[in-house]
């Protein structure tokens, strides 16, 4: 018989504790995928953030830096400064990547730090229980926003992939989400493309996955997957924002 | 011929798959794992078409897809 | 061994660094110590390494952790502003136990205050200003030549215990000049090999660089460890100089620039028949207790002088234990006491009186 | 013997550049020597200084608070440290830009002409060396041989065509200072 | 006054500051403590005050910055690494002299740690974390109605001092309910007037909030008066808790958590005849001397229990100044000591024995 | 007589410390004007941020607070957040705004905090002696970049304006040039509708005034605003990014 | 008399809401009480447990390391706590879901098969009431009659409707134990 | 008839009043201020216009500018 779907050699078979139905697993198995098709794990450096995946380094099968909250953009520059034929990929939470570390993100594109970054935006801070994020939508409801966000006081929600698609240094910038089989199989191969974009040596990548907190959101993990997709969506477009040239090398 | 494979002890219960799979053909059983889990399982293996859609939509990697190789996918 | 040249401290540390098989430096400017980014921007392109200006220091020290993390000598500067943003950071490569230098050119605080020399960051170099219990080593050399010879002896400490090392300085000995030796260059293959350290697992299991420990019972392992660590840098790192001229009865306690300024007021006062010691902490951590147990029974007082409103002197009174009157001399603010000034402290305290007072 | 001394005058006078030429200077005689600029806050402009320390034992400060000598290029550099010269000490003023006679009478001075005397040397930049060459003479602290010596250790390679001017503004000063004494 | 309320520490926290005047609130997400921004994000609107999440702590600080700058009463909280990114804020803050609260609900480190309780940030929290010669008040309160009494007088004291002032917990006191009393609320019109505030110069010359001093006898001028401030505070702010039953003579000393636990131990051996004493400083800075004055001729031997590897044990050593064996026992990472390892160091310091070894 | 042109109230009659012919004076200057221009001197606070600009609450006759290196808009927000009917803006360098003050800016645009933000880019760390900025151009010799800017090892410069643009709570953001009088004559008008738009209630607000450094770039003042026209402005394009809609009140 | 009481199981078992309840009870009755959770790492799922302490006099420590009073409602919660009881303590175990016998034999040992007495109550929810109506009757801590006072105290306004079916599950609990013992 | 005062001791001889004058009417002084620069004067009274370009891109606001109300501009 022919394998449709195996584990993919690049995680680890341990249990992970992400909560039921929460889509930080198939991030996970997107990325590690990845590293098998590309055949990199022996060479792979994963940068882990603080935020629900923090112990991402227990569930992938290469060496894995644990980084400080937002940080993880400067710990992987420090990584690829010293090995710079090695790949290195960041995992950050949109509470680590668009709050704390809006600094290191911007200024890692902006170097065009040749690194690949995960970034999973689900609206709220997961991890220490559902507090507001700069990606959480006008009107929802979270433990610091009770009467949901307000744009008066707390502003509109934050696009990050557009916001470093300004920056020449982001050679590849997408967004995708994975609310169905269809466009996990393109977020798919938006990480591919992402990894390649490091491997071929153009600057800096990023994919941006609409991914849902089932926890926080106080939904069923199939309503939360509709949620991505009626409100999350329409707030942050799909698509790629950056391309690497074929030729534009900086 | 499709061959659905769980490992049970890591399965969440969270429905995923049973919602995404294209055939209907999926269903919680009735046994706690030991994580205290109802775990998913194949309840009409017959009508499975080895798609991989279940496997690739659980976000707990506890699913494996193995097909006839002359079989054509149909997710 | 080379010859003497007269090398400003600032760059001085940055050679001394290449020369200890450092190529990775990630750092954001802030005066009094500028030169010593702007060394590396030129010099460590020129040896097949990296300088880095990061976005922020917060940047930097994270920066450093990653390429510590990878199993590079690295370092990073600034000054006490700066150092403070690096706490956090510090505390994350002392919990991953990380080896990397951090250099502190202090200059007067609190706050922006100003950019003339002080040591008054002691209290944080010393007892780990971010949180946690986490110690790091810290070096306070007191010339050219001793800071060159401490930021190489920092590389190799650090390394020895994957543990953070402070080298700690102010703008005088930053800017200054004067005559050094610069050792010679460690081969680069004669460095420690890191098989601890996130390169690609090729061949190994997955290596992870780490301090989050869920379990409170693993942390509090994990802390064991790190003190049975602490407590050997204790036992084996200490270093002092005991100036200890016979008839002796106050001892002067500083280090780095107050301690050259003191060795001025010794010479003079020995010239009016006053004989004095010095205690010189060349480690503030460890603290050296040793030299007080020296001299402590036929001390008559200790008179600690700093360029802070009194840090280090709470170590001497650990040290001392009340054993003997601990006095304390120190100006603020950037402001260098004088001769003049440790002078007349002396003298009070020759008279029995507290020179604080 | 230790010598303490002190330099001041105007950012653009070159003060820093004497310092390193005598600190230079006392190294290569196989002294014990530390040079240490003022820095001033994180912005422009202003007077500049720095103290040189030259010695036949180590260094204890190389702070310098009480000069054996002083040498000040403008009058603001006078105002402020006339009164730090030792008793006995060498005071050298750039009467060029000194436009009063010190006050203290307790001391050596020597003055110096200096603008107009590189000026007649055809570059107004040498009168720092004017004045060094005048201070070595008198002072004894190194030998103007020394100081001649540390020249194109301390220019860049760049810089190595203005060696002549500054050697003959070098000795002009200490034809000065040998005769006016 | 009200009846007595069961109430979780954190949410007590947020009510206190709101009963102190608080109105303004600027945070960032961390556990333990996440229940004081979530309360204070319901409450603080209803009261006409401003709840906002910031960016980061290290904006967060900054915003406290601004409005403490503004003349308003405004306080932030976090935990250990949050609180290591707020030192370069908070030497500002004390550098300008601006009054503000701080909490810190301690876990355990260093790194990432873990969230279980810990006394790990006492060095931080007592010696200025920041740069630069300046201190905080810090409160160490052990139980819920202390805890909101304090909260409320911290920010009398950071008013009356222009000073930020610090509250220390961990997250047995933030996660725990008690029942408490709540004060009544200070009438808004009340508080104190802050003509220095920035708050635009109708009528007056401009405020300037500042901790700039180009010239360094300036900015020493500016440390004197820090200094001066702060031995006030260290004479009319100390507070401490006495147990000092007939016939004591070891005496615990331990603050927070600890100390309840350490009461615990003293109530079972007790039972079994051993009386013993606890001195509980209530500021850990300024630390209070007073009662180790009081009971150092009487006492044989003190016993610093703390949740650390051994912080204000240092305080104990320089307050008791060799008079008396000072012993330690801690534990690290998130583990509370117990009351059986509690009462096995006392049986080792009666039998004269280090518990540490 | 009719006055052409006399010292704005809002400013002090002291020496400025600035270097001689460094625009950092014309932009204080326009700064004053805008508020004298809008009789809100007594109820305006000014934040100075660390960078040669550090003493500016020496030089405005009003209220200031002086903020740590970078966090300008975080003491701008919270003084704001007290005093919502006073006016509050910041003034920073480009080291303190778009390096280490990335995250607090970016959040500030945000929330559409209501404070006005005056951002001096200069390519250069001025007060420090003239180190790399993330403005500097590609090619620019400076202290830490003693090859010229390098893009492949430290990127392309950033443009603060375009990427604040794509945020929704900026509701005025321009780039205007102080090179010479009819661009100095401009660059007034953008201060006045980024005032304007705090006192309407409209959002954050930025101007962002390409300015010269002679010191650290080593040319002589008129030298350097050739530069500032020639070089800057090409990389820097000038422009309104983003301009309040009439209704749009978020 | 200070009665420290450990109550462990499942997340999902209202567990966390036991405590409350009795904590409120004691207060009720001018005692003095902690009420303590064990909060795990920053992350979800695992076991709860939670510390009451009640006391005549101030409590001293929140912590309880050795309970008098022990509530199991799941299997692993019996493994983990159950050598911690104090001898002559009470230990009340849910049999519905501990599917072993305890193995210590100097405590007090109440069995409630409280999944099966809540659903003949029409609702598998209310089994932890089941079991605090005989915990409160086999301890006297509290009264029951404290108990269901507090009730409408801790459940918000809008679960109000809850508390008959609560009360009546503190009842057959209460009953059981009085029955049983 | 217009009137430019220059506010001398505050002058730091950067020049950019003489470049930017249209009229080129504006020189630097051969006597040092206080500060120790050598400051900008009005050479050539009788051509300014009071256009006052040269006080707008004076970076140290030693300029004023004054004019008979019904002249106009040139600048
Ligand atoms: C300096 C610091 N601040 C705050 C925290 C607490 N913290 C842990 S995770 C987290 C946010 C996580 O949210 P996100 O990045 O969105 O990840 P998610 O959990 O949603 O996947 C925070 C604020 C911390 N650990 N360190
Ligand atoms: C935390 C901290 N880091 C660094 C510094 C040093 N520093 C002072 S000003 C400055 C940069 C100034 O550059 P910019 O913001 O561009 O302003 P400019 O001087 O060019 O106007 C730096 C890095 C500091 N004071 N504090
Ligand atoms: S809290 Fe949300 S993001 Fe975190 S694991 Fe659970 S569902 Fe996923
Ligand atoms: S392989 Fe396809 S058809 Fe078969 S169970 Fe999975 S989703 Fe359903
Ligand atoms: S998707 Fe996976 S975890 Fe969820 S129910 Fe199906 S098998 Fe179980
Ligand atoms: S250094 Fe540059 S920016 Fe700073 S004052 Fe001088 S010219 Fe202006
Ligand atoms: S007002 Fe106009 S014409 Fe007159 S000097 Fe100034 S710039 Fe020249
Ligand atoms: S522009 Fe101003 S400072 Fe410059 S020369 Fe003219 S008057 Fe003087
Ligand atoms: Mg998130
Ligand atoms: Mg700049």
């Amino acid at each position: 018989m022919r394998e449709v779907f195996t584990r993919p050699k690049s995680m680890r078979k341990v249990v992970m504790h992400y909560c039921p139905g929460c889509t930080h697993g198939i991030a996970h198995r997107l990325v590690a995928e990845a590293i098998d098709e590309l055949g990199i794990q022996h060479r792979t450096i994963g940068v882990a953030s603080v935020g629900c995946s923090v112990l991402a380094y227990e569930y992938f099968d290469c060496d894995f830096q644990q980084a400080a909250h937002g940080r993880a953009p400067a710990v992987a520059t420090g990584i690829k400064r010293v090995l710079p034929d090695r790949v290195v990929f960041t995992y950050q939470g949109d509470g680590d990547l668009a709050s704390i570390g809006t600094a290191e993100i911007v200024h890692a594109a902006m170097r065009g730090e040749r690194i690949t970054v995960i970034f999973i935006n689900n609206a709220v801070y997961g991890m220490t229980g559902g507090q507001m994020a700069p990606t959480t939508l006008v009107g929802q409801v979270t433990t610091t926003s009770p009467g949901g966000r307000d744009p008066r006081h707390c502003g509109h929600p934050i696009r990050i992939a557009e916001m470093l698609a300004t920056l020449e240094g982001a050679a590849y910038v997408a967004r995708v989400s994975l609310h169905d089989p269809a466009h996990v199989a393109r977020a798919r191969r938006a990480v591919l493309k992402a990894f390649r974009t490091q491997l071929e040596d153009r600057g800096f990548a990023l994919v941006e996955m609409l991914s849902s907190c089932p926890t926080n959101w106080g939904m069923s993990p199939r309503e939360a997957l509709r949620w991505v997709k009626e409100k999350l969506i329409p707030q942050y477009p799909l698509g790629e924002f950056r391309v690497p040239e074929e030729e534009a090398r900086p | 011929m499709a061959k659905v494979i769980f490992d049970t002890e890591r399965c969440k219960s969270c429905e995923l798959c049973i919602d995404f799979c294209p055939r209907n053909v999926l269903g919680l059983s009735k046994q706690l794992n030991r994580q205290g889990f109802y775990p998913a399982y194949l309840k009409d293996p017959e009508r499975c078409t080895g798609c991989g859609i279940c496997a690739r939509m659980c976000p707990d990697v506890v699913i494996e897809v193995w097909r006839d190789d002359d079989e054509k996918s149909e997710g | 061994m080379g010859e003497r040249i007269l090398m400003k401290g600032n760059e001085a540390i940055g050679e001394a660094a290449i020369r200890a098989g450092c190529r990775y430096f990630f750092g954001y400017p802030i005066t009094p110590q500028n030169e010593i980014p702007e060394y590396l921007s030129r010099r460590l392109p020129e040896v097949g390494g990296v300088f880095l200006q990061a976005e922020s220091e917060v940047a930097a020290i994270n920066m450093v952790y990653g390429a510590a993390g990878a199993g590079a000598r690295v370092m990073t500067s600034s000054s006490s502003p700066g150092i403070s943003l690096k706490q956090e950071g510090l505390s994350y490569l002392a919990g991953a136990e990380l080896p990397c230098v951090v250099v502190n050119i202090i200059r007067g605080g609190p706050g922006l205050g100003g950019i003339q020399p002080a040591q008054s960051d002691y209290f944080q170099a010393t007892r780990g200003g971010g949180h946690g219990d986490y110690r790091t080593p810290v070096f306070g050399p007191a010339s050219i030549q001793e800071m060159v010879e401490l930021v190489m002896e920092a590389f190799e400490v650090a390394d020895r215990y994957r543990n953070p090392v402070m080298v700690v300085g102010d703008g005088i000995l930053g800017q200054m000049m004067e005559p050094v030796v610069l050792p010679d260059p460690k081969p680069l293959d004669s460095l420690p090999a890191k098989p601890w350290a996130t390169t690609g697992n090729q061949g190994r299991p997955p290596n992870v660089i780490n301090s989050l420990f869920l379990d409170a019972n693993l942390c509090s392992r994990h802390n064991e460890h790190l003190q049975e660590k602490y407590r050997e840098i204790c036992r084996r790192e200490v270093r002092y100089e005991l100036v200890d001229p016979e008839g002796a009865e106050i001892y002067f306690v500083a280090y780095g620039t107050t301690s050259r300024v003191v060795r001025s007021v010794m010479n003079r006062a020995r010239e009016e028949g006053i004989i004095t010691g010095l205690i010189r902490p060349i480690t503030l951590w460890p603290f050296p207790q040793e030299p007080f147990e020296r001299v402590v029974e036929r001390a008559k007082a200790f008179l600690c002088v700093e360029m802070s409103a009194g840090q280090m002197v709470e170590d001497v009174r650990l040290a001392v234990n009340g054993r003997r009157p601990v006095h304390f001399y120190g100006r603020t603010g950037g402001v260098v006491p004088s001769p003049a000034e440790i002078a007349d402290a002396l003298r009070k305290v020759l008279e029995g009186r507290d020179p604080g007072a | 013997m230790t010598h303490e001394i002190l330099m001041a005058g105007f950012g653009g006078q070159g003060i820093m550049f004497m310092g390193t030429l005598l600190a230079h200077a006392g190294m290569m005689e196989d002294k014990e020597v530390t040079w240490m600029p003022s820095y001033g806050p994180e912005m422009r402009g202003g007077t500049a200084n720095c103290s040189v320390v030259i010695s036949h034992e180590p260094v204890a400060s190389p702070l310098v608070s009480e000069p054996t000598a002083l040498i000040v290029m403008n009058r603001p550099s006078l105002e402020r440290f006339e009164g730090t010269l030792r008793p006995g000490g060498l005071l050298v003023v750039n009467t060029s830009l000194v436009d009063r006679r010190p006050e203290r009478q307790d001391v050596r001075l020597l003055e110096v002409p200096a603008n107009e005397m590189a000026d007649r040397l055809g570059s107004l930049r040498v009168a720092n060396m004017v004045v060094l060459g005048a201070f070595v003479q008198a002072s004894r602290v190194v030998t103007l041989h020394s100081i001649k010596q540390a020249l194109p250790e301390v220019l860049p390679q760049h810089r190595h065509g203005l060696i002549e001017v500054n050697v003959k503004a070098l000795e002009a000063g200490a034809a000065l200072a040998s005769g006016g004494q």
